[in-house]
């Protein structure tokens, strides 16, 4: 056993809340190695946050700890501020989840790099703007001298946590805390981070705690972990023993709920019936044009850039890609949430996007939407009786008996009970919430479903519960969907075919087994290799370079019902 | 930051456009004959001239016609005459303009330079009976009528102590009305630093400033203080326009030749050309302050510096 | 940008509970509480004015002039020996009518503006939005005196006047707390089943910015009062022989040296009512909005 | 002053430095005189308020002044002669008046004035109180003759006042003459006039005195007057009390005190000519009935009113041209101005239908400031008692007398209106400009009114025309037509400090400030 470089021993934590205090972890111990990657992973509600800033003294105000952590020899715990100061940064240093909104941004990225070398005395100015130069330089930021003098917000999301990594190296720390690092970014820029993270690692024998949700990102960094669960430490275990063999029964429903990329995919059903496709969307174009103060900037960034596609009766479309890659503002145009510059929409024949007034509400019921926030999803002032009869009472002049009954059959379709209309949304979790919003968008019987990343805001035990439930409902209502979402593997346990958006454009379309097992658009093959697999023994750290984002040709059939873009 | 400052132009032209049609409508909605009511105290106007006035004023001409005459009138600088005394407006009110400017910026200074430091000592003792205290008597501080605390101010400091003279335009007669104006704004000021700093202190980059090991006096210093002033000095635009409005009660009871008074006096005579420049001019130093501000503003914040659009 | 898509679920606002809750939520607050208490005492002065008063506010001779508080006459006579405690309990009366007949005008107005707005996007945004702006640069004080320099200096149109200088803040308010509603996934869930204008202003939008219109209206309250009462002072507002504070303190500056409580009262009572509303307005904005707490 | 800066020499000093502005006082050999008010404009042909007339009283001459019992008595002019019947006046100017400017005043400046007073293209805004002159005509330099279309024996007190101050001609070229600047011939000279604020005067070294109430006959003793305005009545006596001020009205309320401790004089004009009184829309019920009116006027106790908010300052007045105006005469005027009588008030109002449940209603327009605001509180009161409800409105004079013709003019309606109209004028003349068809304010006229007010016109033997007007006297107070209240009514009492000597103020609210001198 190498020397522990920090060792945590019975800690706990208490929180404030209503003049009481709440516990929120309690008795957690572990170490951390010198060169060694440990993460700490639960769902939302575990602590690891909470441990993580014990660790660095950012508590609120109020928060009682005990049990100890000692890092070099002294219990950090037990510091006065003064005492702790000397240790932040140069011997503990932290990086955040928001790369946004942790970098200041009224000064310079040079000023916030620079500054704790001097405060710390490692550095004159002089030499601190050198060093910065050289980490930039090492962390990947190009022509690192001319970015010194500019602020965060003329970097771009990874670059940001690039800075903010090069700012915690910069200390010549002993320890890093990464809490959630990779969180707030796409698939592709995580990877590069997590290749630099680890790459740190090595080259400094550091120690890195790393604070995350993903069982992916643990498989393909982590060299032990520990897993959390309402603020209890679950299992300790090196990667490759905690996934070939869990041993606490949470860490197995943990990982029985991951979806994996590799698993077997249901592939598309062909029908007897092949019908004419229920939904066609043709040449869809949608702008946005940034507002600027009074005029309408010429700056327009294009959301959708001719897209068409088509979904047949009881089929299950993904639409998958990255952050600003249009898939939202598909759903939102397709559903007609907002108004296209052109194109067409056709439901069921029916020209959907030329309706007006009456008509258009009518049509309406046809084609239903769930959403990504099952906080929001729901109006906080209707009882959910309410809110999920009000498109029957739209749609149906029916009695309000047969009303009630409705509502109830629609709640246990959802696997709820039917006394539950009479409450509130706050009084439901996230999973419970998001089950009543799908069945508010059954409540009027649509032919089709467009569900825009409805588990990504939720825990992965119960994004799988989500998932089982839409694919059951799907088989037993025979509904079409519309599937948006960003990840890869979720997409191969529902979809029977999936279209890689970018840019506004499809690149790639075709069955999900062809595109997740043989992809042939280089987006769609580099997006595959930087998902992480939650399994340690297939991480590959060989990543796929990211094709440079442009106008893609149109598309072309390779092979039966698989589409490339040119 | 151009098209940032071209955007704010352009809002502040369309403000003043918006209120010269307002001006000039103003006169319309009076009940009654304007014109009468302008010349009640005169006992030798005769109808004949009454006609004449109301040929003047273009009152017999058709709305947009009477604006037009209004705005031609307006670039060259006339805004025609006051009812009492016939005055030229303009005059009028650039010799008094001054005095309001003064006692706004004045007070303004007060308010700033009492108000946050309060609002940040406040925020950075959150939760504590400093804080609670100190916002309290913010509130309190809001709640107390201009016009009564101005009057208690005049009576105790000026007439019963004798210390600052009651009346005058000199540098000491700025003193209360100032401070009457400064010290209800200064709380404003003290609540809106207070939740301003409080916002920034929750930032993710407060943490990150103390997990390098930052003094807690250089955090608030650097990255406290400068994050959280540029909502306040967002704010400052429109709280200068309050200054403003709040001058017209000020200035009547401590006799400043402002004309917040000038308008008072203006209303009770119906000497509506008075009134319309009032507002005019009203309008034109809000847009003003309020452009000069917010280049302050896109000079200060870095994100609308240095964006590219 | 931060992938939306990824994003886990941020502090969302724990939506408002049952009004249960609510109450003792505010009554919990310091300022909740002692603006509550405020209040219901200046309700119970303005209903109960007329049982409560020992005299008639307006009759003049009640007492001998220019008494000092205490004794019979509570809180003394005024230079026409009418009886300042009956005065200032019929000034309740009018101060909460002025603050209520004020704020509901322009609650009404500027919140079906706002929510028009939100809802409608595209220019009629634009128009309103941008007008409520320009409205709004020129502060109530100079659009309640340009409307009394119009309407004529009386109570009625000094509330008027007051009513429509507040329009285009909380048009302004209740814009920017629709907007974040209309944003929200629920509302479009509703539009995509097919809910018209009519259902999606009035009941999904309206009992959603109302709690915040609530807040704002309270607030707004202590503004029209003061805003009113500075006319009144200015001899804009009420005529004689009104007990309005604001007026009365006015009438009162010549007594100054003689009966320095005649303008001690008016200027407490408005104070203490102000202070009021503004408490209550801080203390609803705490108990409805736990993330609001520290503020 | 100098016991302020020596107390708090570095507080001023750090605002001084601060503000960069210089500590403004009066210098030690000015006068300065503080009031509620500005001057509307230096022209008198532009302004009809007596803050204005107060001043141009001080920087113009006059070619008559008057004497202390306000009778015209020469001035500039040191005779005049009129033919027969009235229509031609021809006055002879003394020698060696000089306007400011340093050149003479002549006949020239007097035809000068006239001209700009009936100028067709701007007509002065009292050109109707100069009567029906057609000409004035230079017979040389020190003679002038004036032409009349009809008799108008009014114009010789007119002539008193400073209604016709004498305008130098040399302001025919002056640019912003009235706004910025002005030549008169008057005791003070122009320095500065800054709006809302302050005039600043110089004395006039070359001031020759021959019929202005002051013992000085020449220039005046100080160096300077400064008239400030400082609207708040608490601030002036404050001002007052510091020393800031030499010469200010006080806040009624403490004259009483005042007088007491005996820090300030106080000083109360006489013959003001202002007359306060009750005037009402007489073409719509109620107050088209006699009645009516009478019920208001039994139920005015004007005494009991005044004296709760003025204490002595004010005096009842019973006659429809107050004190020291031609024609008053208390007890004449007695017998027929309908006396506080609240029993009659309240049989008349019986009479008329009216009842507690159906109270006559009226609104009662009250001119704002000097305390008139509460005078008709108490009035208010009064006819609140006999079961008249009446609600007041305060505004500016200006606008009072455009509500009151409006008033007037609509017939419409059956709420009544009636108002605390207050007028001032040096001669009876004012009944016909008030009440002869078709009236200032389109009010109550008659043929048989209009009849007596021409003769009072025309009268040239004073004994006759006395008796005229006070025919017209008795026909408007037994009508109730025009029910005075009281006298005199704005701007007439004055506190002085101690060290000031020799302030006096001549009828119709005229201060004097040649004499004044200032001890240390």
């Amino acid at each position: 056993m190498p020397a522990s470089l920090l060792s945590v021993e019975k800690l706990s934590i208490a929180l404030p809340l209503n003049s009481a205090l709440k516990t929120v972890v309690s008795d957690l111990s572990f170490d951390v190695n010198t060169a060694e990657i440990l993460a700490i992973v639960g769902e939302s509600g575990s602590g690891k946050s909470m441990t993580a800033k014990a660790l660095m003294g950012l508590l609120p105000d109020g928060a009682k700890t005990s049990g100890s952590a000692q890092f070099q020899g002294v219990n950090i715990l037990a510091q006065t501020d003064k005492e702790r100061q000397l240790t932040r940064g140069t011997g503990i240093g932290m990086i955040f989840q928001e790369p946004m909104s942790a970098l200041n941004p009224v000064l310079t990225i040079g000023l916030q790099m620079t500054e704790a070398l001097i405060v710390h005395g490692l550095a004159n100015q002089r030499e601190a703007d050198r060093k910065a130069v050289e980490m930039l330089d090492r962390v990947g930021i190009p022509s690192p001298q001319s970015r010194l003098g500019q602020y965060p917000h003329e970097f771009s999301g990874g670059m940001r946590q690039r800075v903010m990594i090069a700012m915690t190296m910069l200390l010549e720390p002993d320890l890093i805390i990464a809490d959630e690092p990779t969180t707030a970014l796409d698939v592709t820029v995580q990877a590069q981070i997590l290749d630099l993270l680890t790459g740190l690692v090595e080259e400094t024998n550091i120690g890195l705690l790393l604070i995350t949700h993903d069982m992916g990102v643990v498989a393909e960094t982590a060299d032990r972990v520990l897993v959390m669960k309402h603020g209890k430490g679950v299992e300790e275990a090196p990667v490759r023993e905690l996934f070939a063999n869990p041993k606490a029964a949470y860490t197995k429903a943990l990982l029985a709920a991951v979806p994996r990329l590799d698993a077997d995919i249901a592939g598309p059903q062909e029908r007897a019936d092949a019908d004419a496709p229920i939904l066609e969307v043709g040449n869809l174009k949608k702008s946005f044009s940034k507002k600027n103060g009074f005029w309408r900037s010429h700056a327009t960034t294009r959301a959708l850039n001719n897209v068409s596609l088509s979904v047949r009766q009881g089929e299950t479309l993904a639409i998958v890609g990255e952050s600003g890659s249009g898939k939202s503002t598909l759903a939102r145009a397709i559903t007609r949430l907002l108004t296209v510059d052109s194109g067409n929409v056709m439901v069921n024949g029916q020209d959907f996007l030329s309706l007006k007034g009456e008509a258009l509400r009518e049509a309406r019921s046809d084609i239903q939407m769930i959403f990504q926030d099952p906080y929001s999803s729901l109006d906080p002032r209707f009882r959910i009786g309410r809110a999920i009869e009000e498109p029957i009472r739209i749609h149906k002049k029916i009695g309000s008996s047969q009303t009630r009954q409705q509502v109830s059959a629609l709640l246990e379709q959802v696997g709820l009970s039917p006394d539950m209309a009479e409450r509130y949304p706050h009084e439901f979790s996230g999973g419970q919430r998001q089950r009543i919003a799908i069945s508010r968008a059954l409540a009027c019987s649509p032919k089709i479903l467009v569900a825009d990343e409805p588990t990504s805001a939720l825990d992965v035990s119960i994004q799988a519960q989500v998932l089982d439930l839409l694919l059951r409902l799907k088989k037993e209502l025979d509904l079409t969907m519309l599937f948006i979402s960003h990840d890869l593997a979720v997409v191969g346990k529902i979809s029977d075919r999936v279209a890689v958006m970018r840019g506004g454009q499809i690149l790639e379309l075709g069955p999900t087994a062809q595109i997740l097992h043989h992809p042939q658009h280089p987006y769609t093959i580099a997006l595959l290799s930087a998902a992480p697999k939650p399994d340690p023994e297939k991480s590959q750290k060989l990543r796929v370079e990211l094709p440079l984002l442009k106008d893609a040709g149109p598309l072309q059939e390779l092979q039966p019902g698989h589409w490339v873009a040119t | 930051m151009l098209s940032f400052l071209a955007g704010r132009l352009t809002m502040g032209f369309l403000t003043i456009f918006v209120t010269t049609i307002l001006v000039t409508l103003l006169i319309h909605l009076v009940p009654g004959d304007p014109v009468q009511i302008m010349y009640a105290q005169s006992q030798g106007t005769t109808p004949e001239q009454m006609e004449e006035v109301r040929k003047s004023l273009g009152l017999d001409k058709s709305i947009p016609v009477q604006y037009a005459m209004f705005i031609g009138r307006l670039l060259e600088g006339d805004l025609g005459n006051t009812i009492r005394g016939g005055q030229p407006v303009l005059d009028v009110i650039l010799q008094r303009l001054p005095n309001t400017l003064v006692l706004a910026v004045a007070a303004m200074a007060i308010a700033i330079l009492i108000g946050v430091p309060i609002g940040f000592f406040a925020a950075y003792k959150q939760g504590t009976i400093w804080d609670v205290t100190l916002m309290i008597t913010a509130i309190a501080g809001i709640s107390m009528p201009h016009f009564w605390l101005g009057l208690i101010l005049l009576f105790y400091f000026a007439v019963d102590l004798g210390w600052l003279p009651v009346s005058g335009g000199g540098p000491l007669n700025l003193v209360l009305p100032a401070l009457t104006l400064g010290l209800s704004n200064a709380a404003i000021f003290a609540r809106l630093t207070r939740s301003s700093m409080i916002d920034v202190l929750s930032q993710d980059f407060v943490q990150t400033a103390i997990a390098k090991g930052l003094p807690k006096k250089l955090v608030l210093r650097r990255h406290v203080l400068r994050a959280g002033l540029i909502p306040i000095i967002t704010m400052m635009g429109l709280q200068f326009a309050f200054m403003m409005g709040g001058a017209i009660v000020v200035e009547n009871i401590f006799s400043w030749n402002g004309v917040g008074r000038m308008a008072v006096e203006a209303i009770f005579q119906r000497d509506y050309p008075i009134i319309q420049g009032f507002i005019l001019t009203f309008a034109v130093v809000v847009v003003f302050v309020s452009i000069m501000l917010d280049a302050v503003y896109a000079f200060i914040d870095p994100r609308i510096r240095r964006s590219q659009t | 940008m931060s992938g939306s898509a990824t994003s886990m679920p941020h502090r969302s606002s724990e939506p408002v509970q049952a009004k249960h809750g609510f109450w003792r939520r505010l009554v919990r607050t310091p300022n909740g509480f002692v603006g509550l208490l405020i209040v219901a005492v200046l309700i119970v002065c303005a209903f109960g004015a007329d049982f409560l008063a020992p005299y008639n506010p307006t009759k003049m001779g009640s007492g001998p002039r220019f008494l000092p508080p205490g004794g019979t006459y509570l809180l003394g006579t005024d230079e026409f020996g009418r009886d300042m405690l009956s005065r200032i309990l019929y000034g309740s009366r009018l101060t909460l009518l002025i603050g209520a007949v004020a704020v509901g005008i322009s609650l009404t107005i500027g919140m079906l503006l706002g929510m028009v707005a939100a809802y409608c996007r595209g220019w009629i945004e634009t128009v309103l939005m941008r007008s409520s702006d320009i409205l709004f640069s020129f502060t109530e004080t100079l659009i309640a005196l340009s409307c009394v320099a119009v309407l004529g200096p009386s109570l009625q149109n000094a509330v008027l006047a007051v009513a429509i200088a507040g329009i285009p803040f909380y048009a302004r308010t209740c814009y920017s707390a629709s907007l974040v509603e209309v944003s929200k996934p629920y509302f479009e869930a509703s539009i995509a089943a097919g809910a018209g204008p009519f259902r999606m202003v009035f009941h999904h939008l309206l009992p959603n910015v109302l709690p915040t219109m609530i807040v704002v209206a309270t607030l707004g309250v202590s503004t029209a009062i003061l805003a009113a009462a500075g006319l009144s002072f200015l001899g804009l507002g009420a005529q004689p022989p009104t007990p309005e504070w604001g007026y009365m303190l006015a009438g009162s500056r010549d007594y100054i040296n003689r009966a320095p409580w005649l303008m001690t009262i008016p200027g407490v009572a408005i104070a203490i009512t102000v202070l009021g509303f503004n408490l209550l307005g801080d203390g609803f904005r705490t108990a409805l909005d736990p993330k609001e707490r520290d503020r | 002053m100098q016991k302020f800066l020596g107390k708090h020499a570095i507080c001023a000093g750090i605002l001084a430095l601060s503000l960069g502005g210089s500590v403004a006082g009066a210098g030690a050999k000015d006068i300065v005189w503080a009031r509620y008010g500005d001057i509307d404009s230096l022209d008198p042909h532009r302004a009809t308020s007596t803050l204005s007339l107060q001043v141009w009283s001080l920087m113009y001459d006059t070619l008559l002044a008057v004497d202390a019992d306000g009778h015209p008595v020469p001035h500039v002019a040191k005779s005049w002669t009129s033919n027969d019947t009235g229509t031609e006046y021809t006055f002879s100017l003394n020698e060696g008046v000089t306007c400011h400017d340093g050149t003479p005043l002549d006949a020239n400046d007097v035809k000068y004035t006239i001209d700009t007073a009936f100028d067709s293209e701007k007509p002065s805004l009292t050109k109707g109180s100069w009567g029906p002159i057609s000409s004035a005509e230079v017979i040389d330099p020190l003679t002038v003759k004036l032409t009349l279309e009809t008799p108008f024996v009014a114009l010789i007190p007119f002539l008193a006042d400073s209604f016709s101050s004498i305008i130098c001609d040399s302001n025919e070229d002056a640019a912003g003459f009235g706004t910025d600047t002005a030549i008169g011939s008057g005791p003070w000279k122009l320095v500065s006039w800054t709006k809302g604020d302050k005039i600043v005067f110089e004395k006039n070294p070359e001031y020759k005195n021959f019929g202005k109430l002051a013992e000085n006959p020449g220039a005046p003793y100080m160096d300077g007057l400064i008239i400030t305005t400082v609207p708040e009545p608490q601030a002036r006596f404050a001002a007052l009390k510091t020393g800031e001020v030499h010469i200010a009205e006080p806040p009624f309320d403490d004259v009483a005190a005042i007088r007491e401790s005996g820090d300030l004089q106080i000083m109360v004009a006489e013959n003001t000519g202002q007359n306060v009184f009750w005037e009402f829309a007489v073409h719509r019920p109620p107050f088209n009935d006699k009645r009516a009116r009478l019920a208001v006027a039994h139920a005015t106790d004007a005494a009991a009113a005044i004296n709760l908010i003025y204490g002595d300052l004010s005096i009842p007045e019973n006659c429809p041209v107050s004190r020291g105006v031609f024609g008053n005469d208390q007890d004449f005027c007695a017998e027929y101005r309908p006396a506080y009588d609240p029993e009659k008030s309240k049989e008349l109002l019986a009479e008329l239908g009216y009842s507690e449940s159906n109270p006559l209603e009226t609104a009662l327009l009250v001119w704002t400031g000097g305390n008139r605001q509460k005078l008709g509180e108490v009035f208010q009161a009064q006819l609140a008692e006999v079961g008249i409800k009446a609600s007041i409105e305060i505004m500016d004079i200006g606008s009072l007398n455009a509500r009151v013709r409006q008033e007037n003019e609509n017939t419409e309606g059956t709420t009544g209106s009636m108002d605390m109209m207050t007028w001032s004028w040096y001669d009876p003349d004012i009944l016909y400009a008030l009440w002869h068809t078709p009236g200032a304010y389109r009010g109550y006229t008659s043929p048989e009114l209009d009849a007596i007010l021409d003769e009072t016109r025309v009268l040239t033997d004073p004994e006759a025309r006395k008796a005229k007007v006070q025919e017209a006297f008795k026909y408007l107070l037994s009508n109730a037509i025009h029910v005075p209240l009281y006298t005199p009514g704005w701007e007439w009492v004055f506190a002085v400090r101690p060290e000031v000597k020799n302030f006096h103020v001549a009828p119709f609210v005229y201060p004097i400030f040649s004499d004044i001198k200032i001890e240390d």
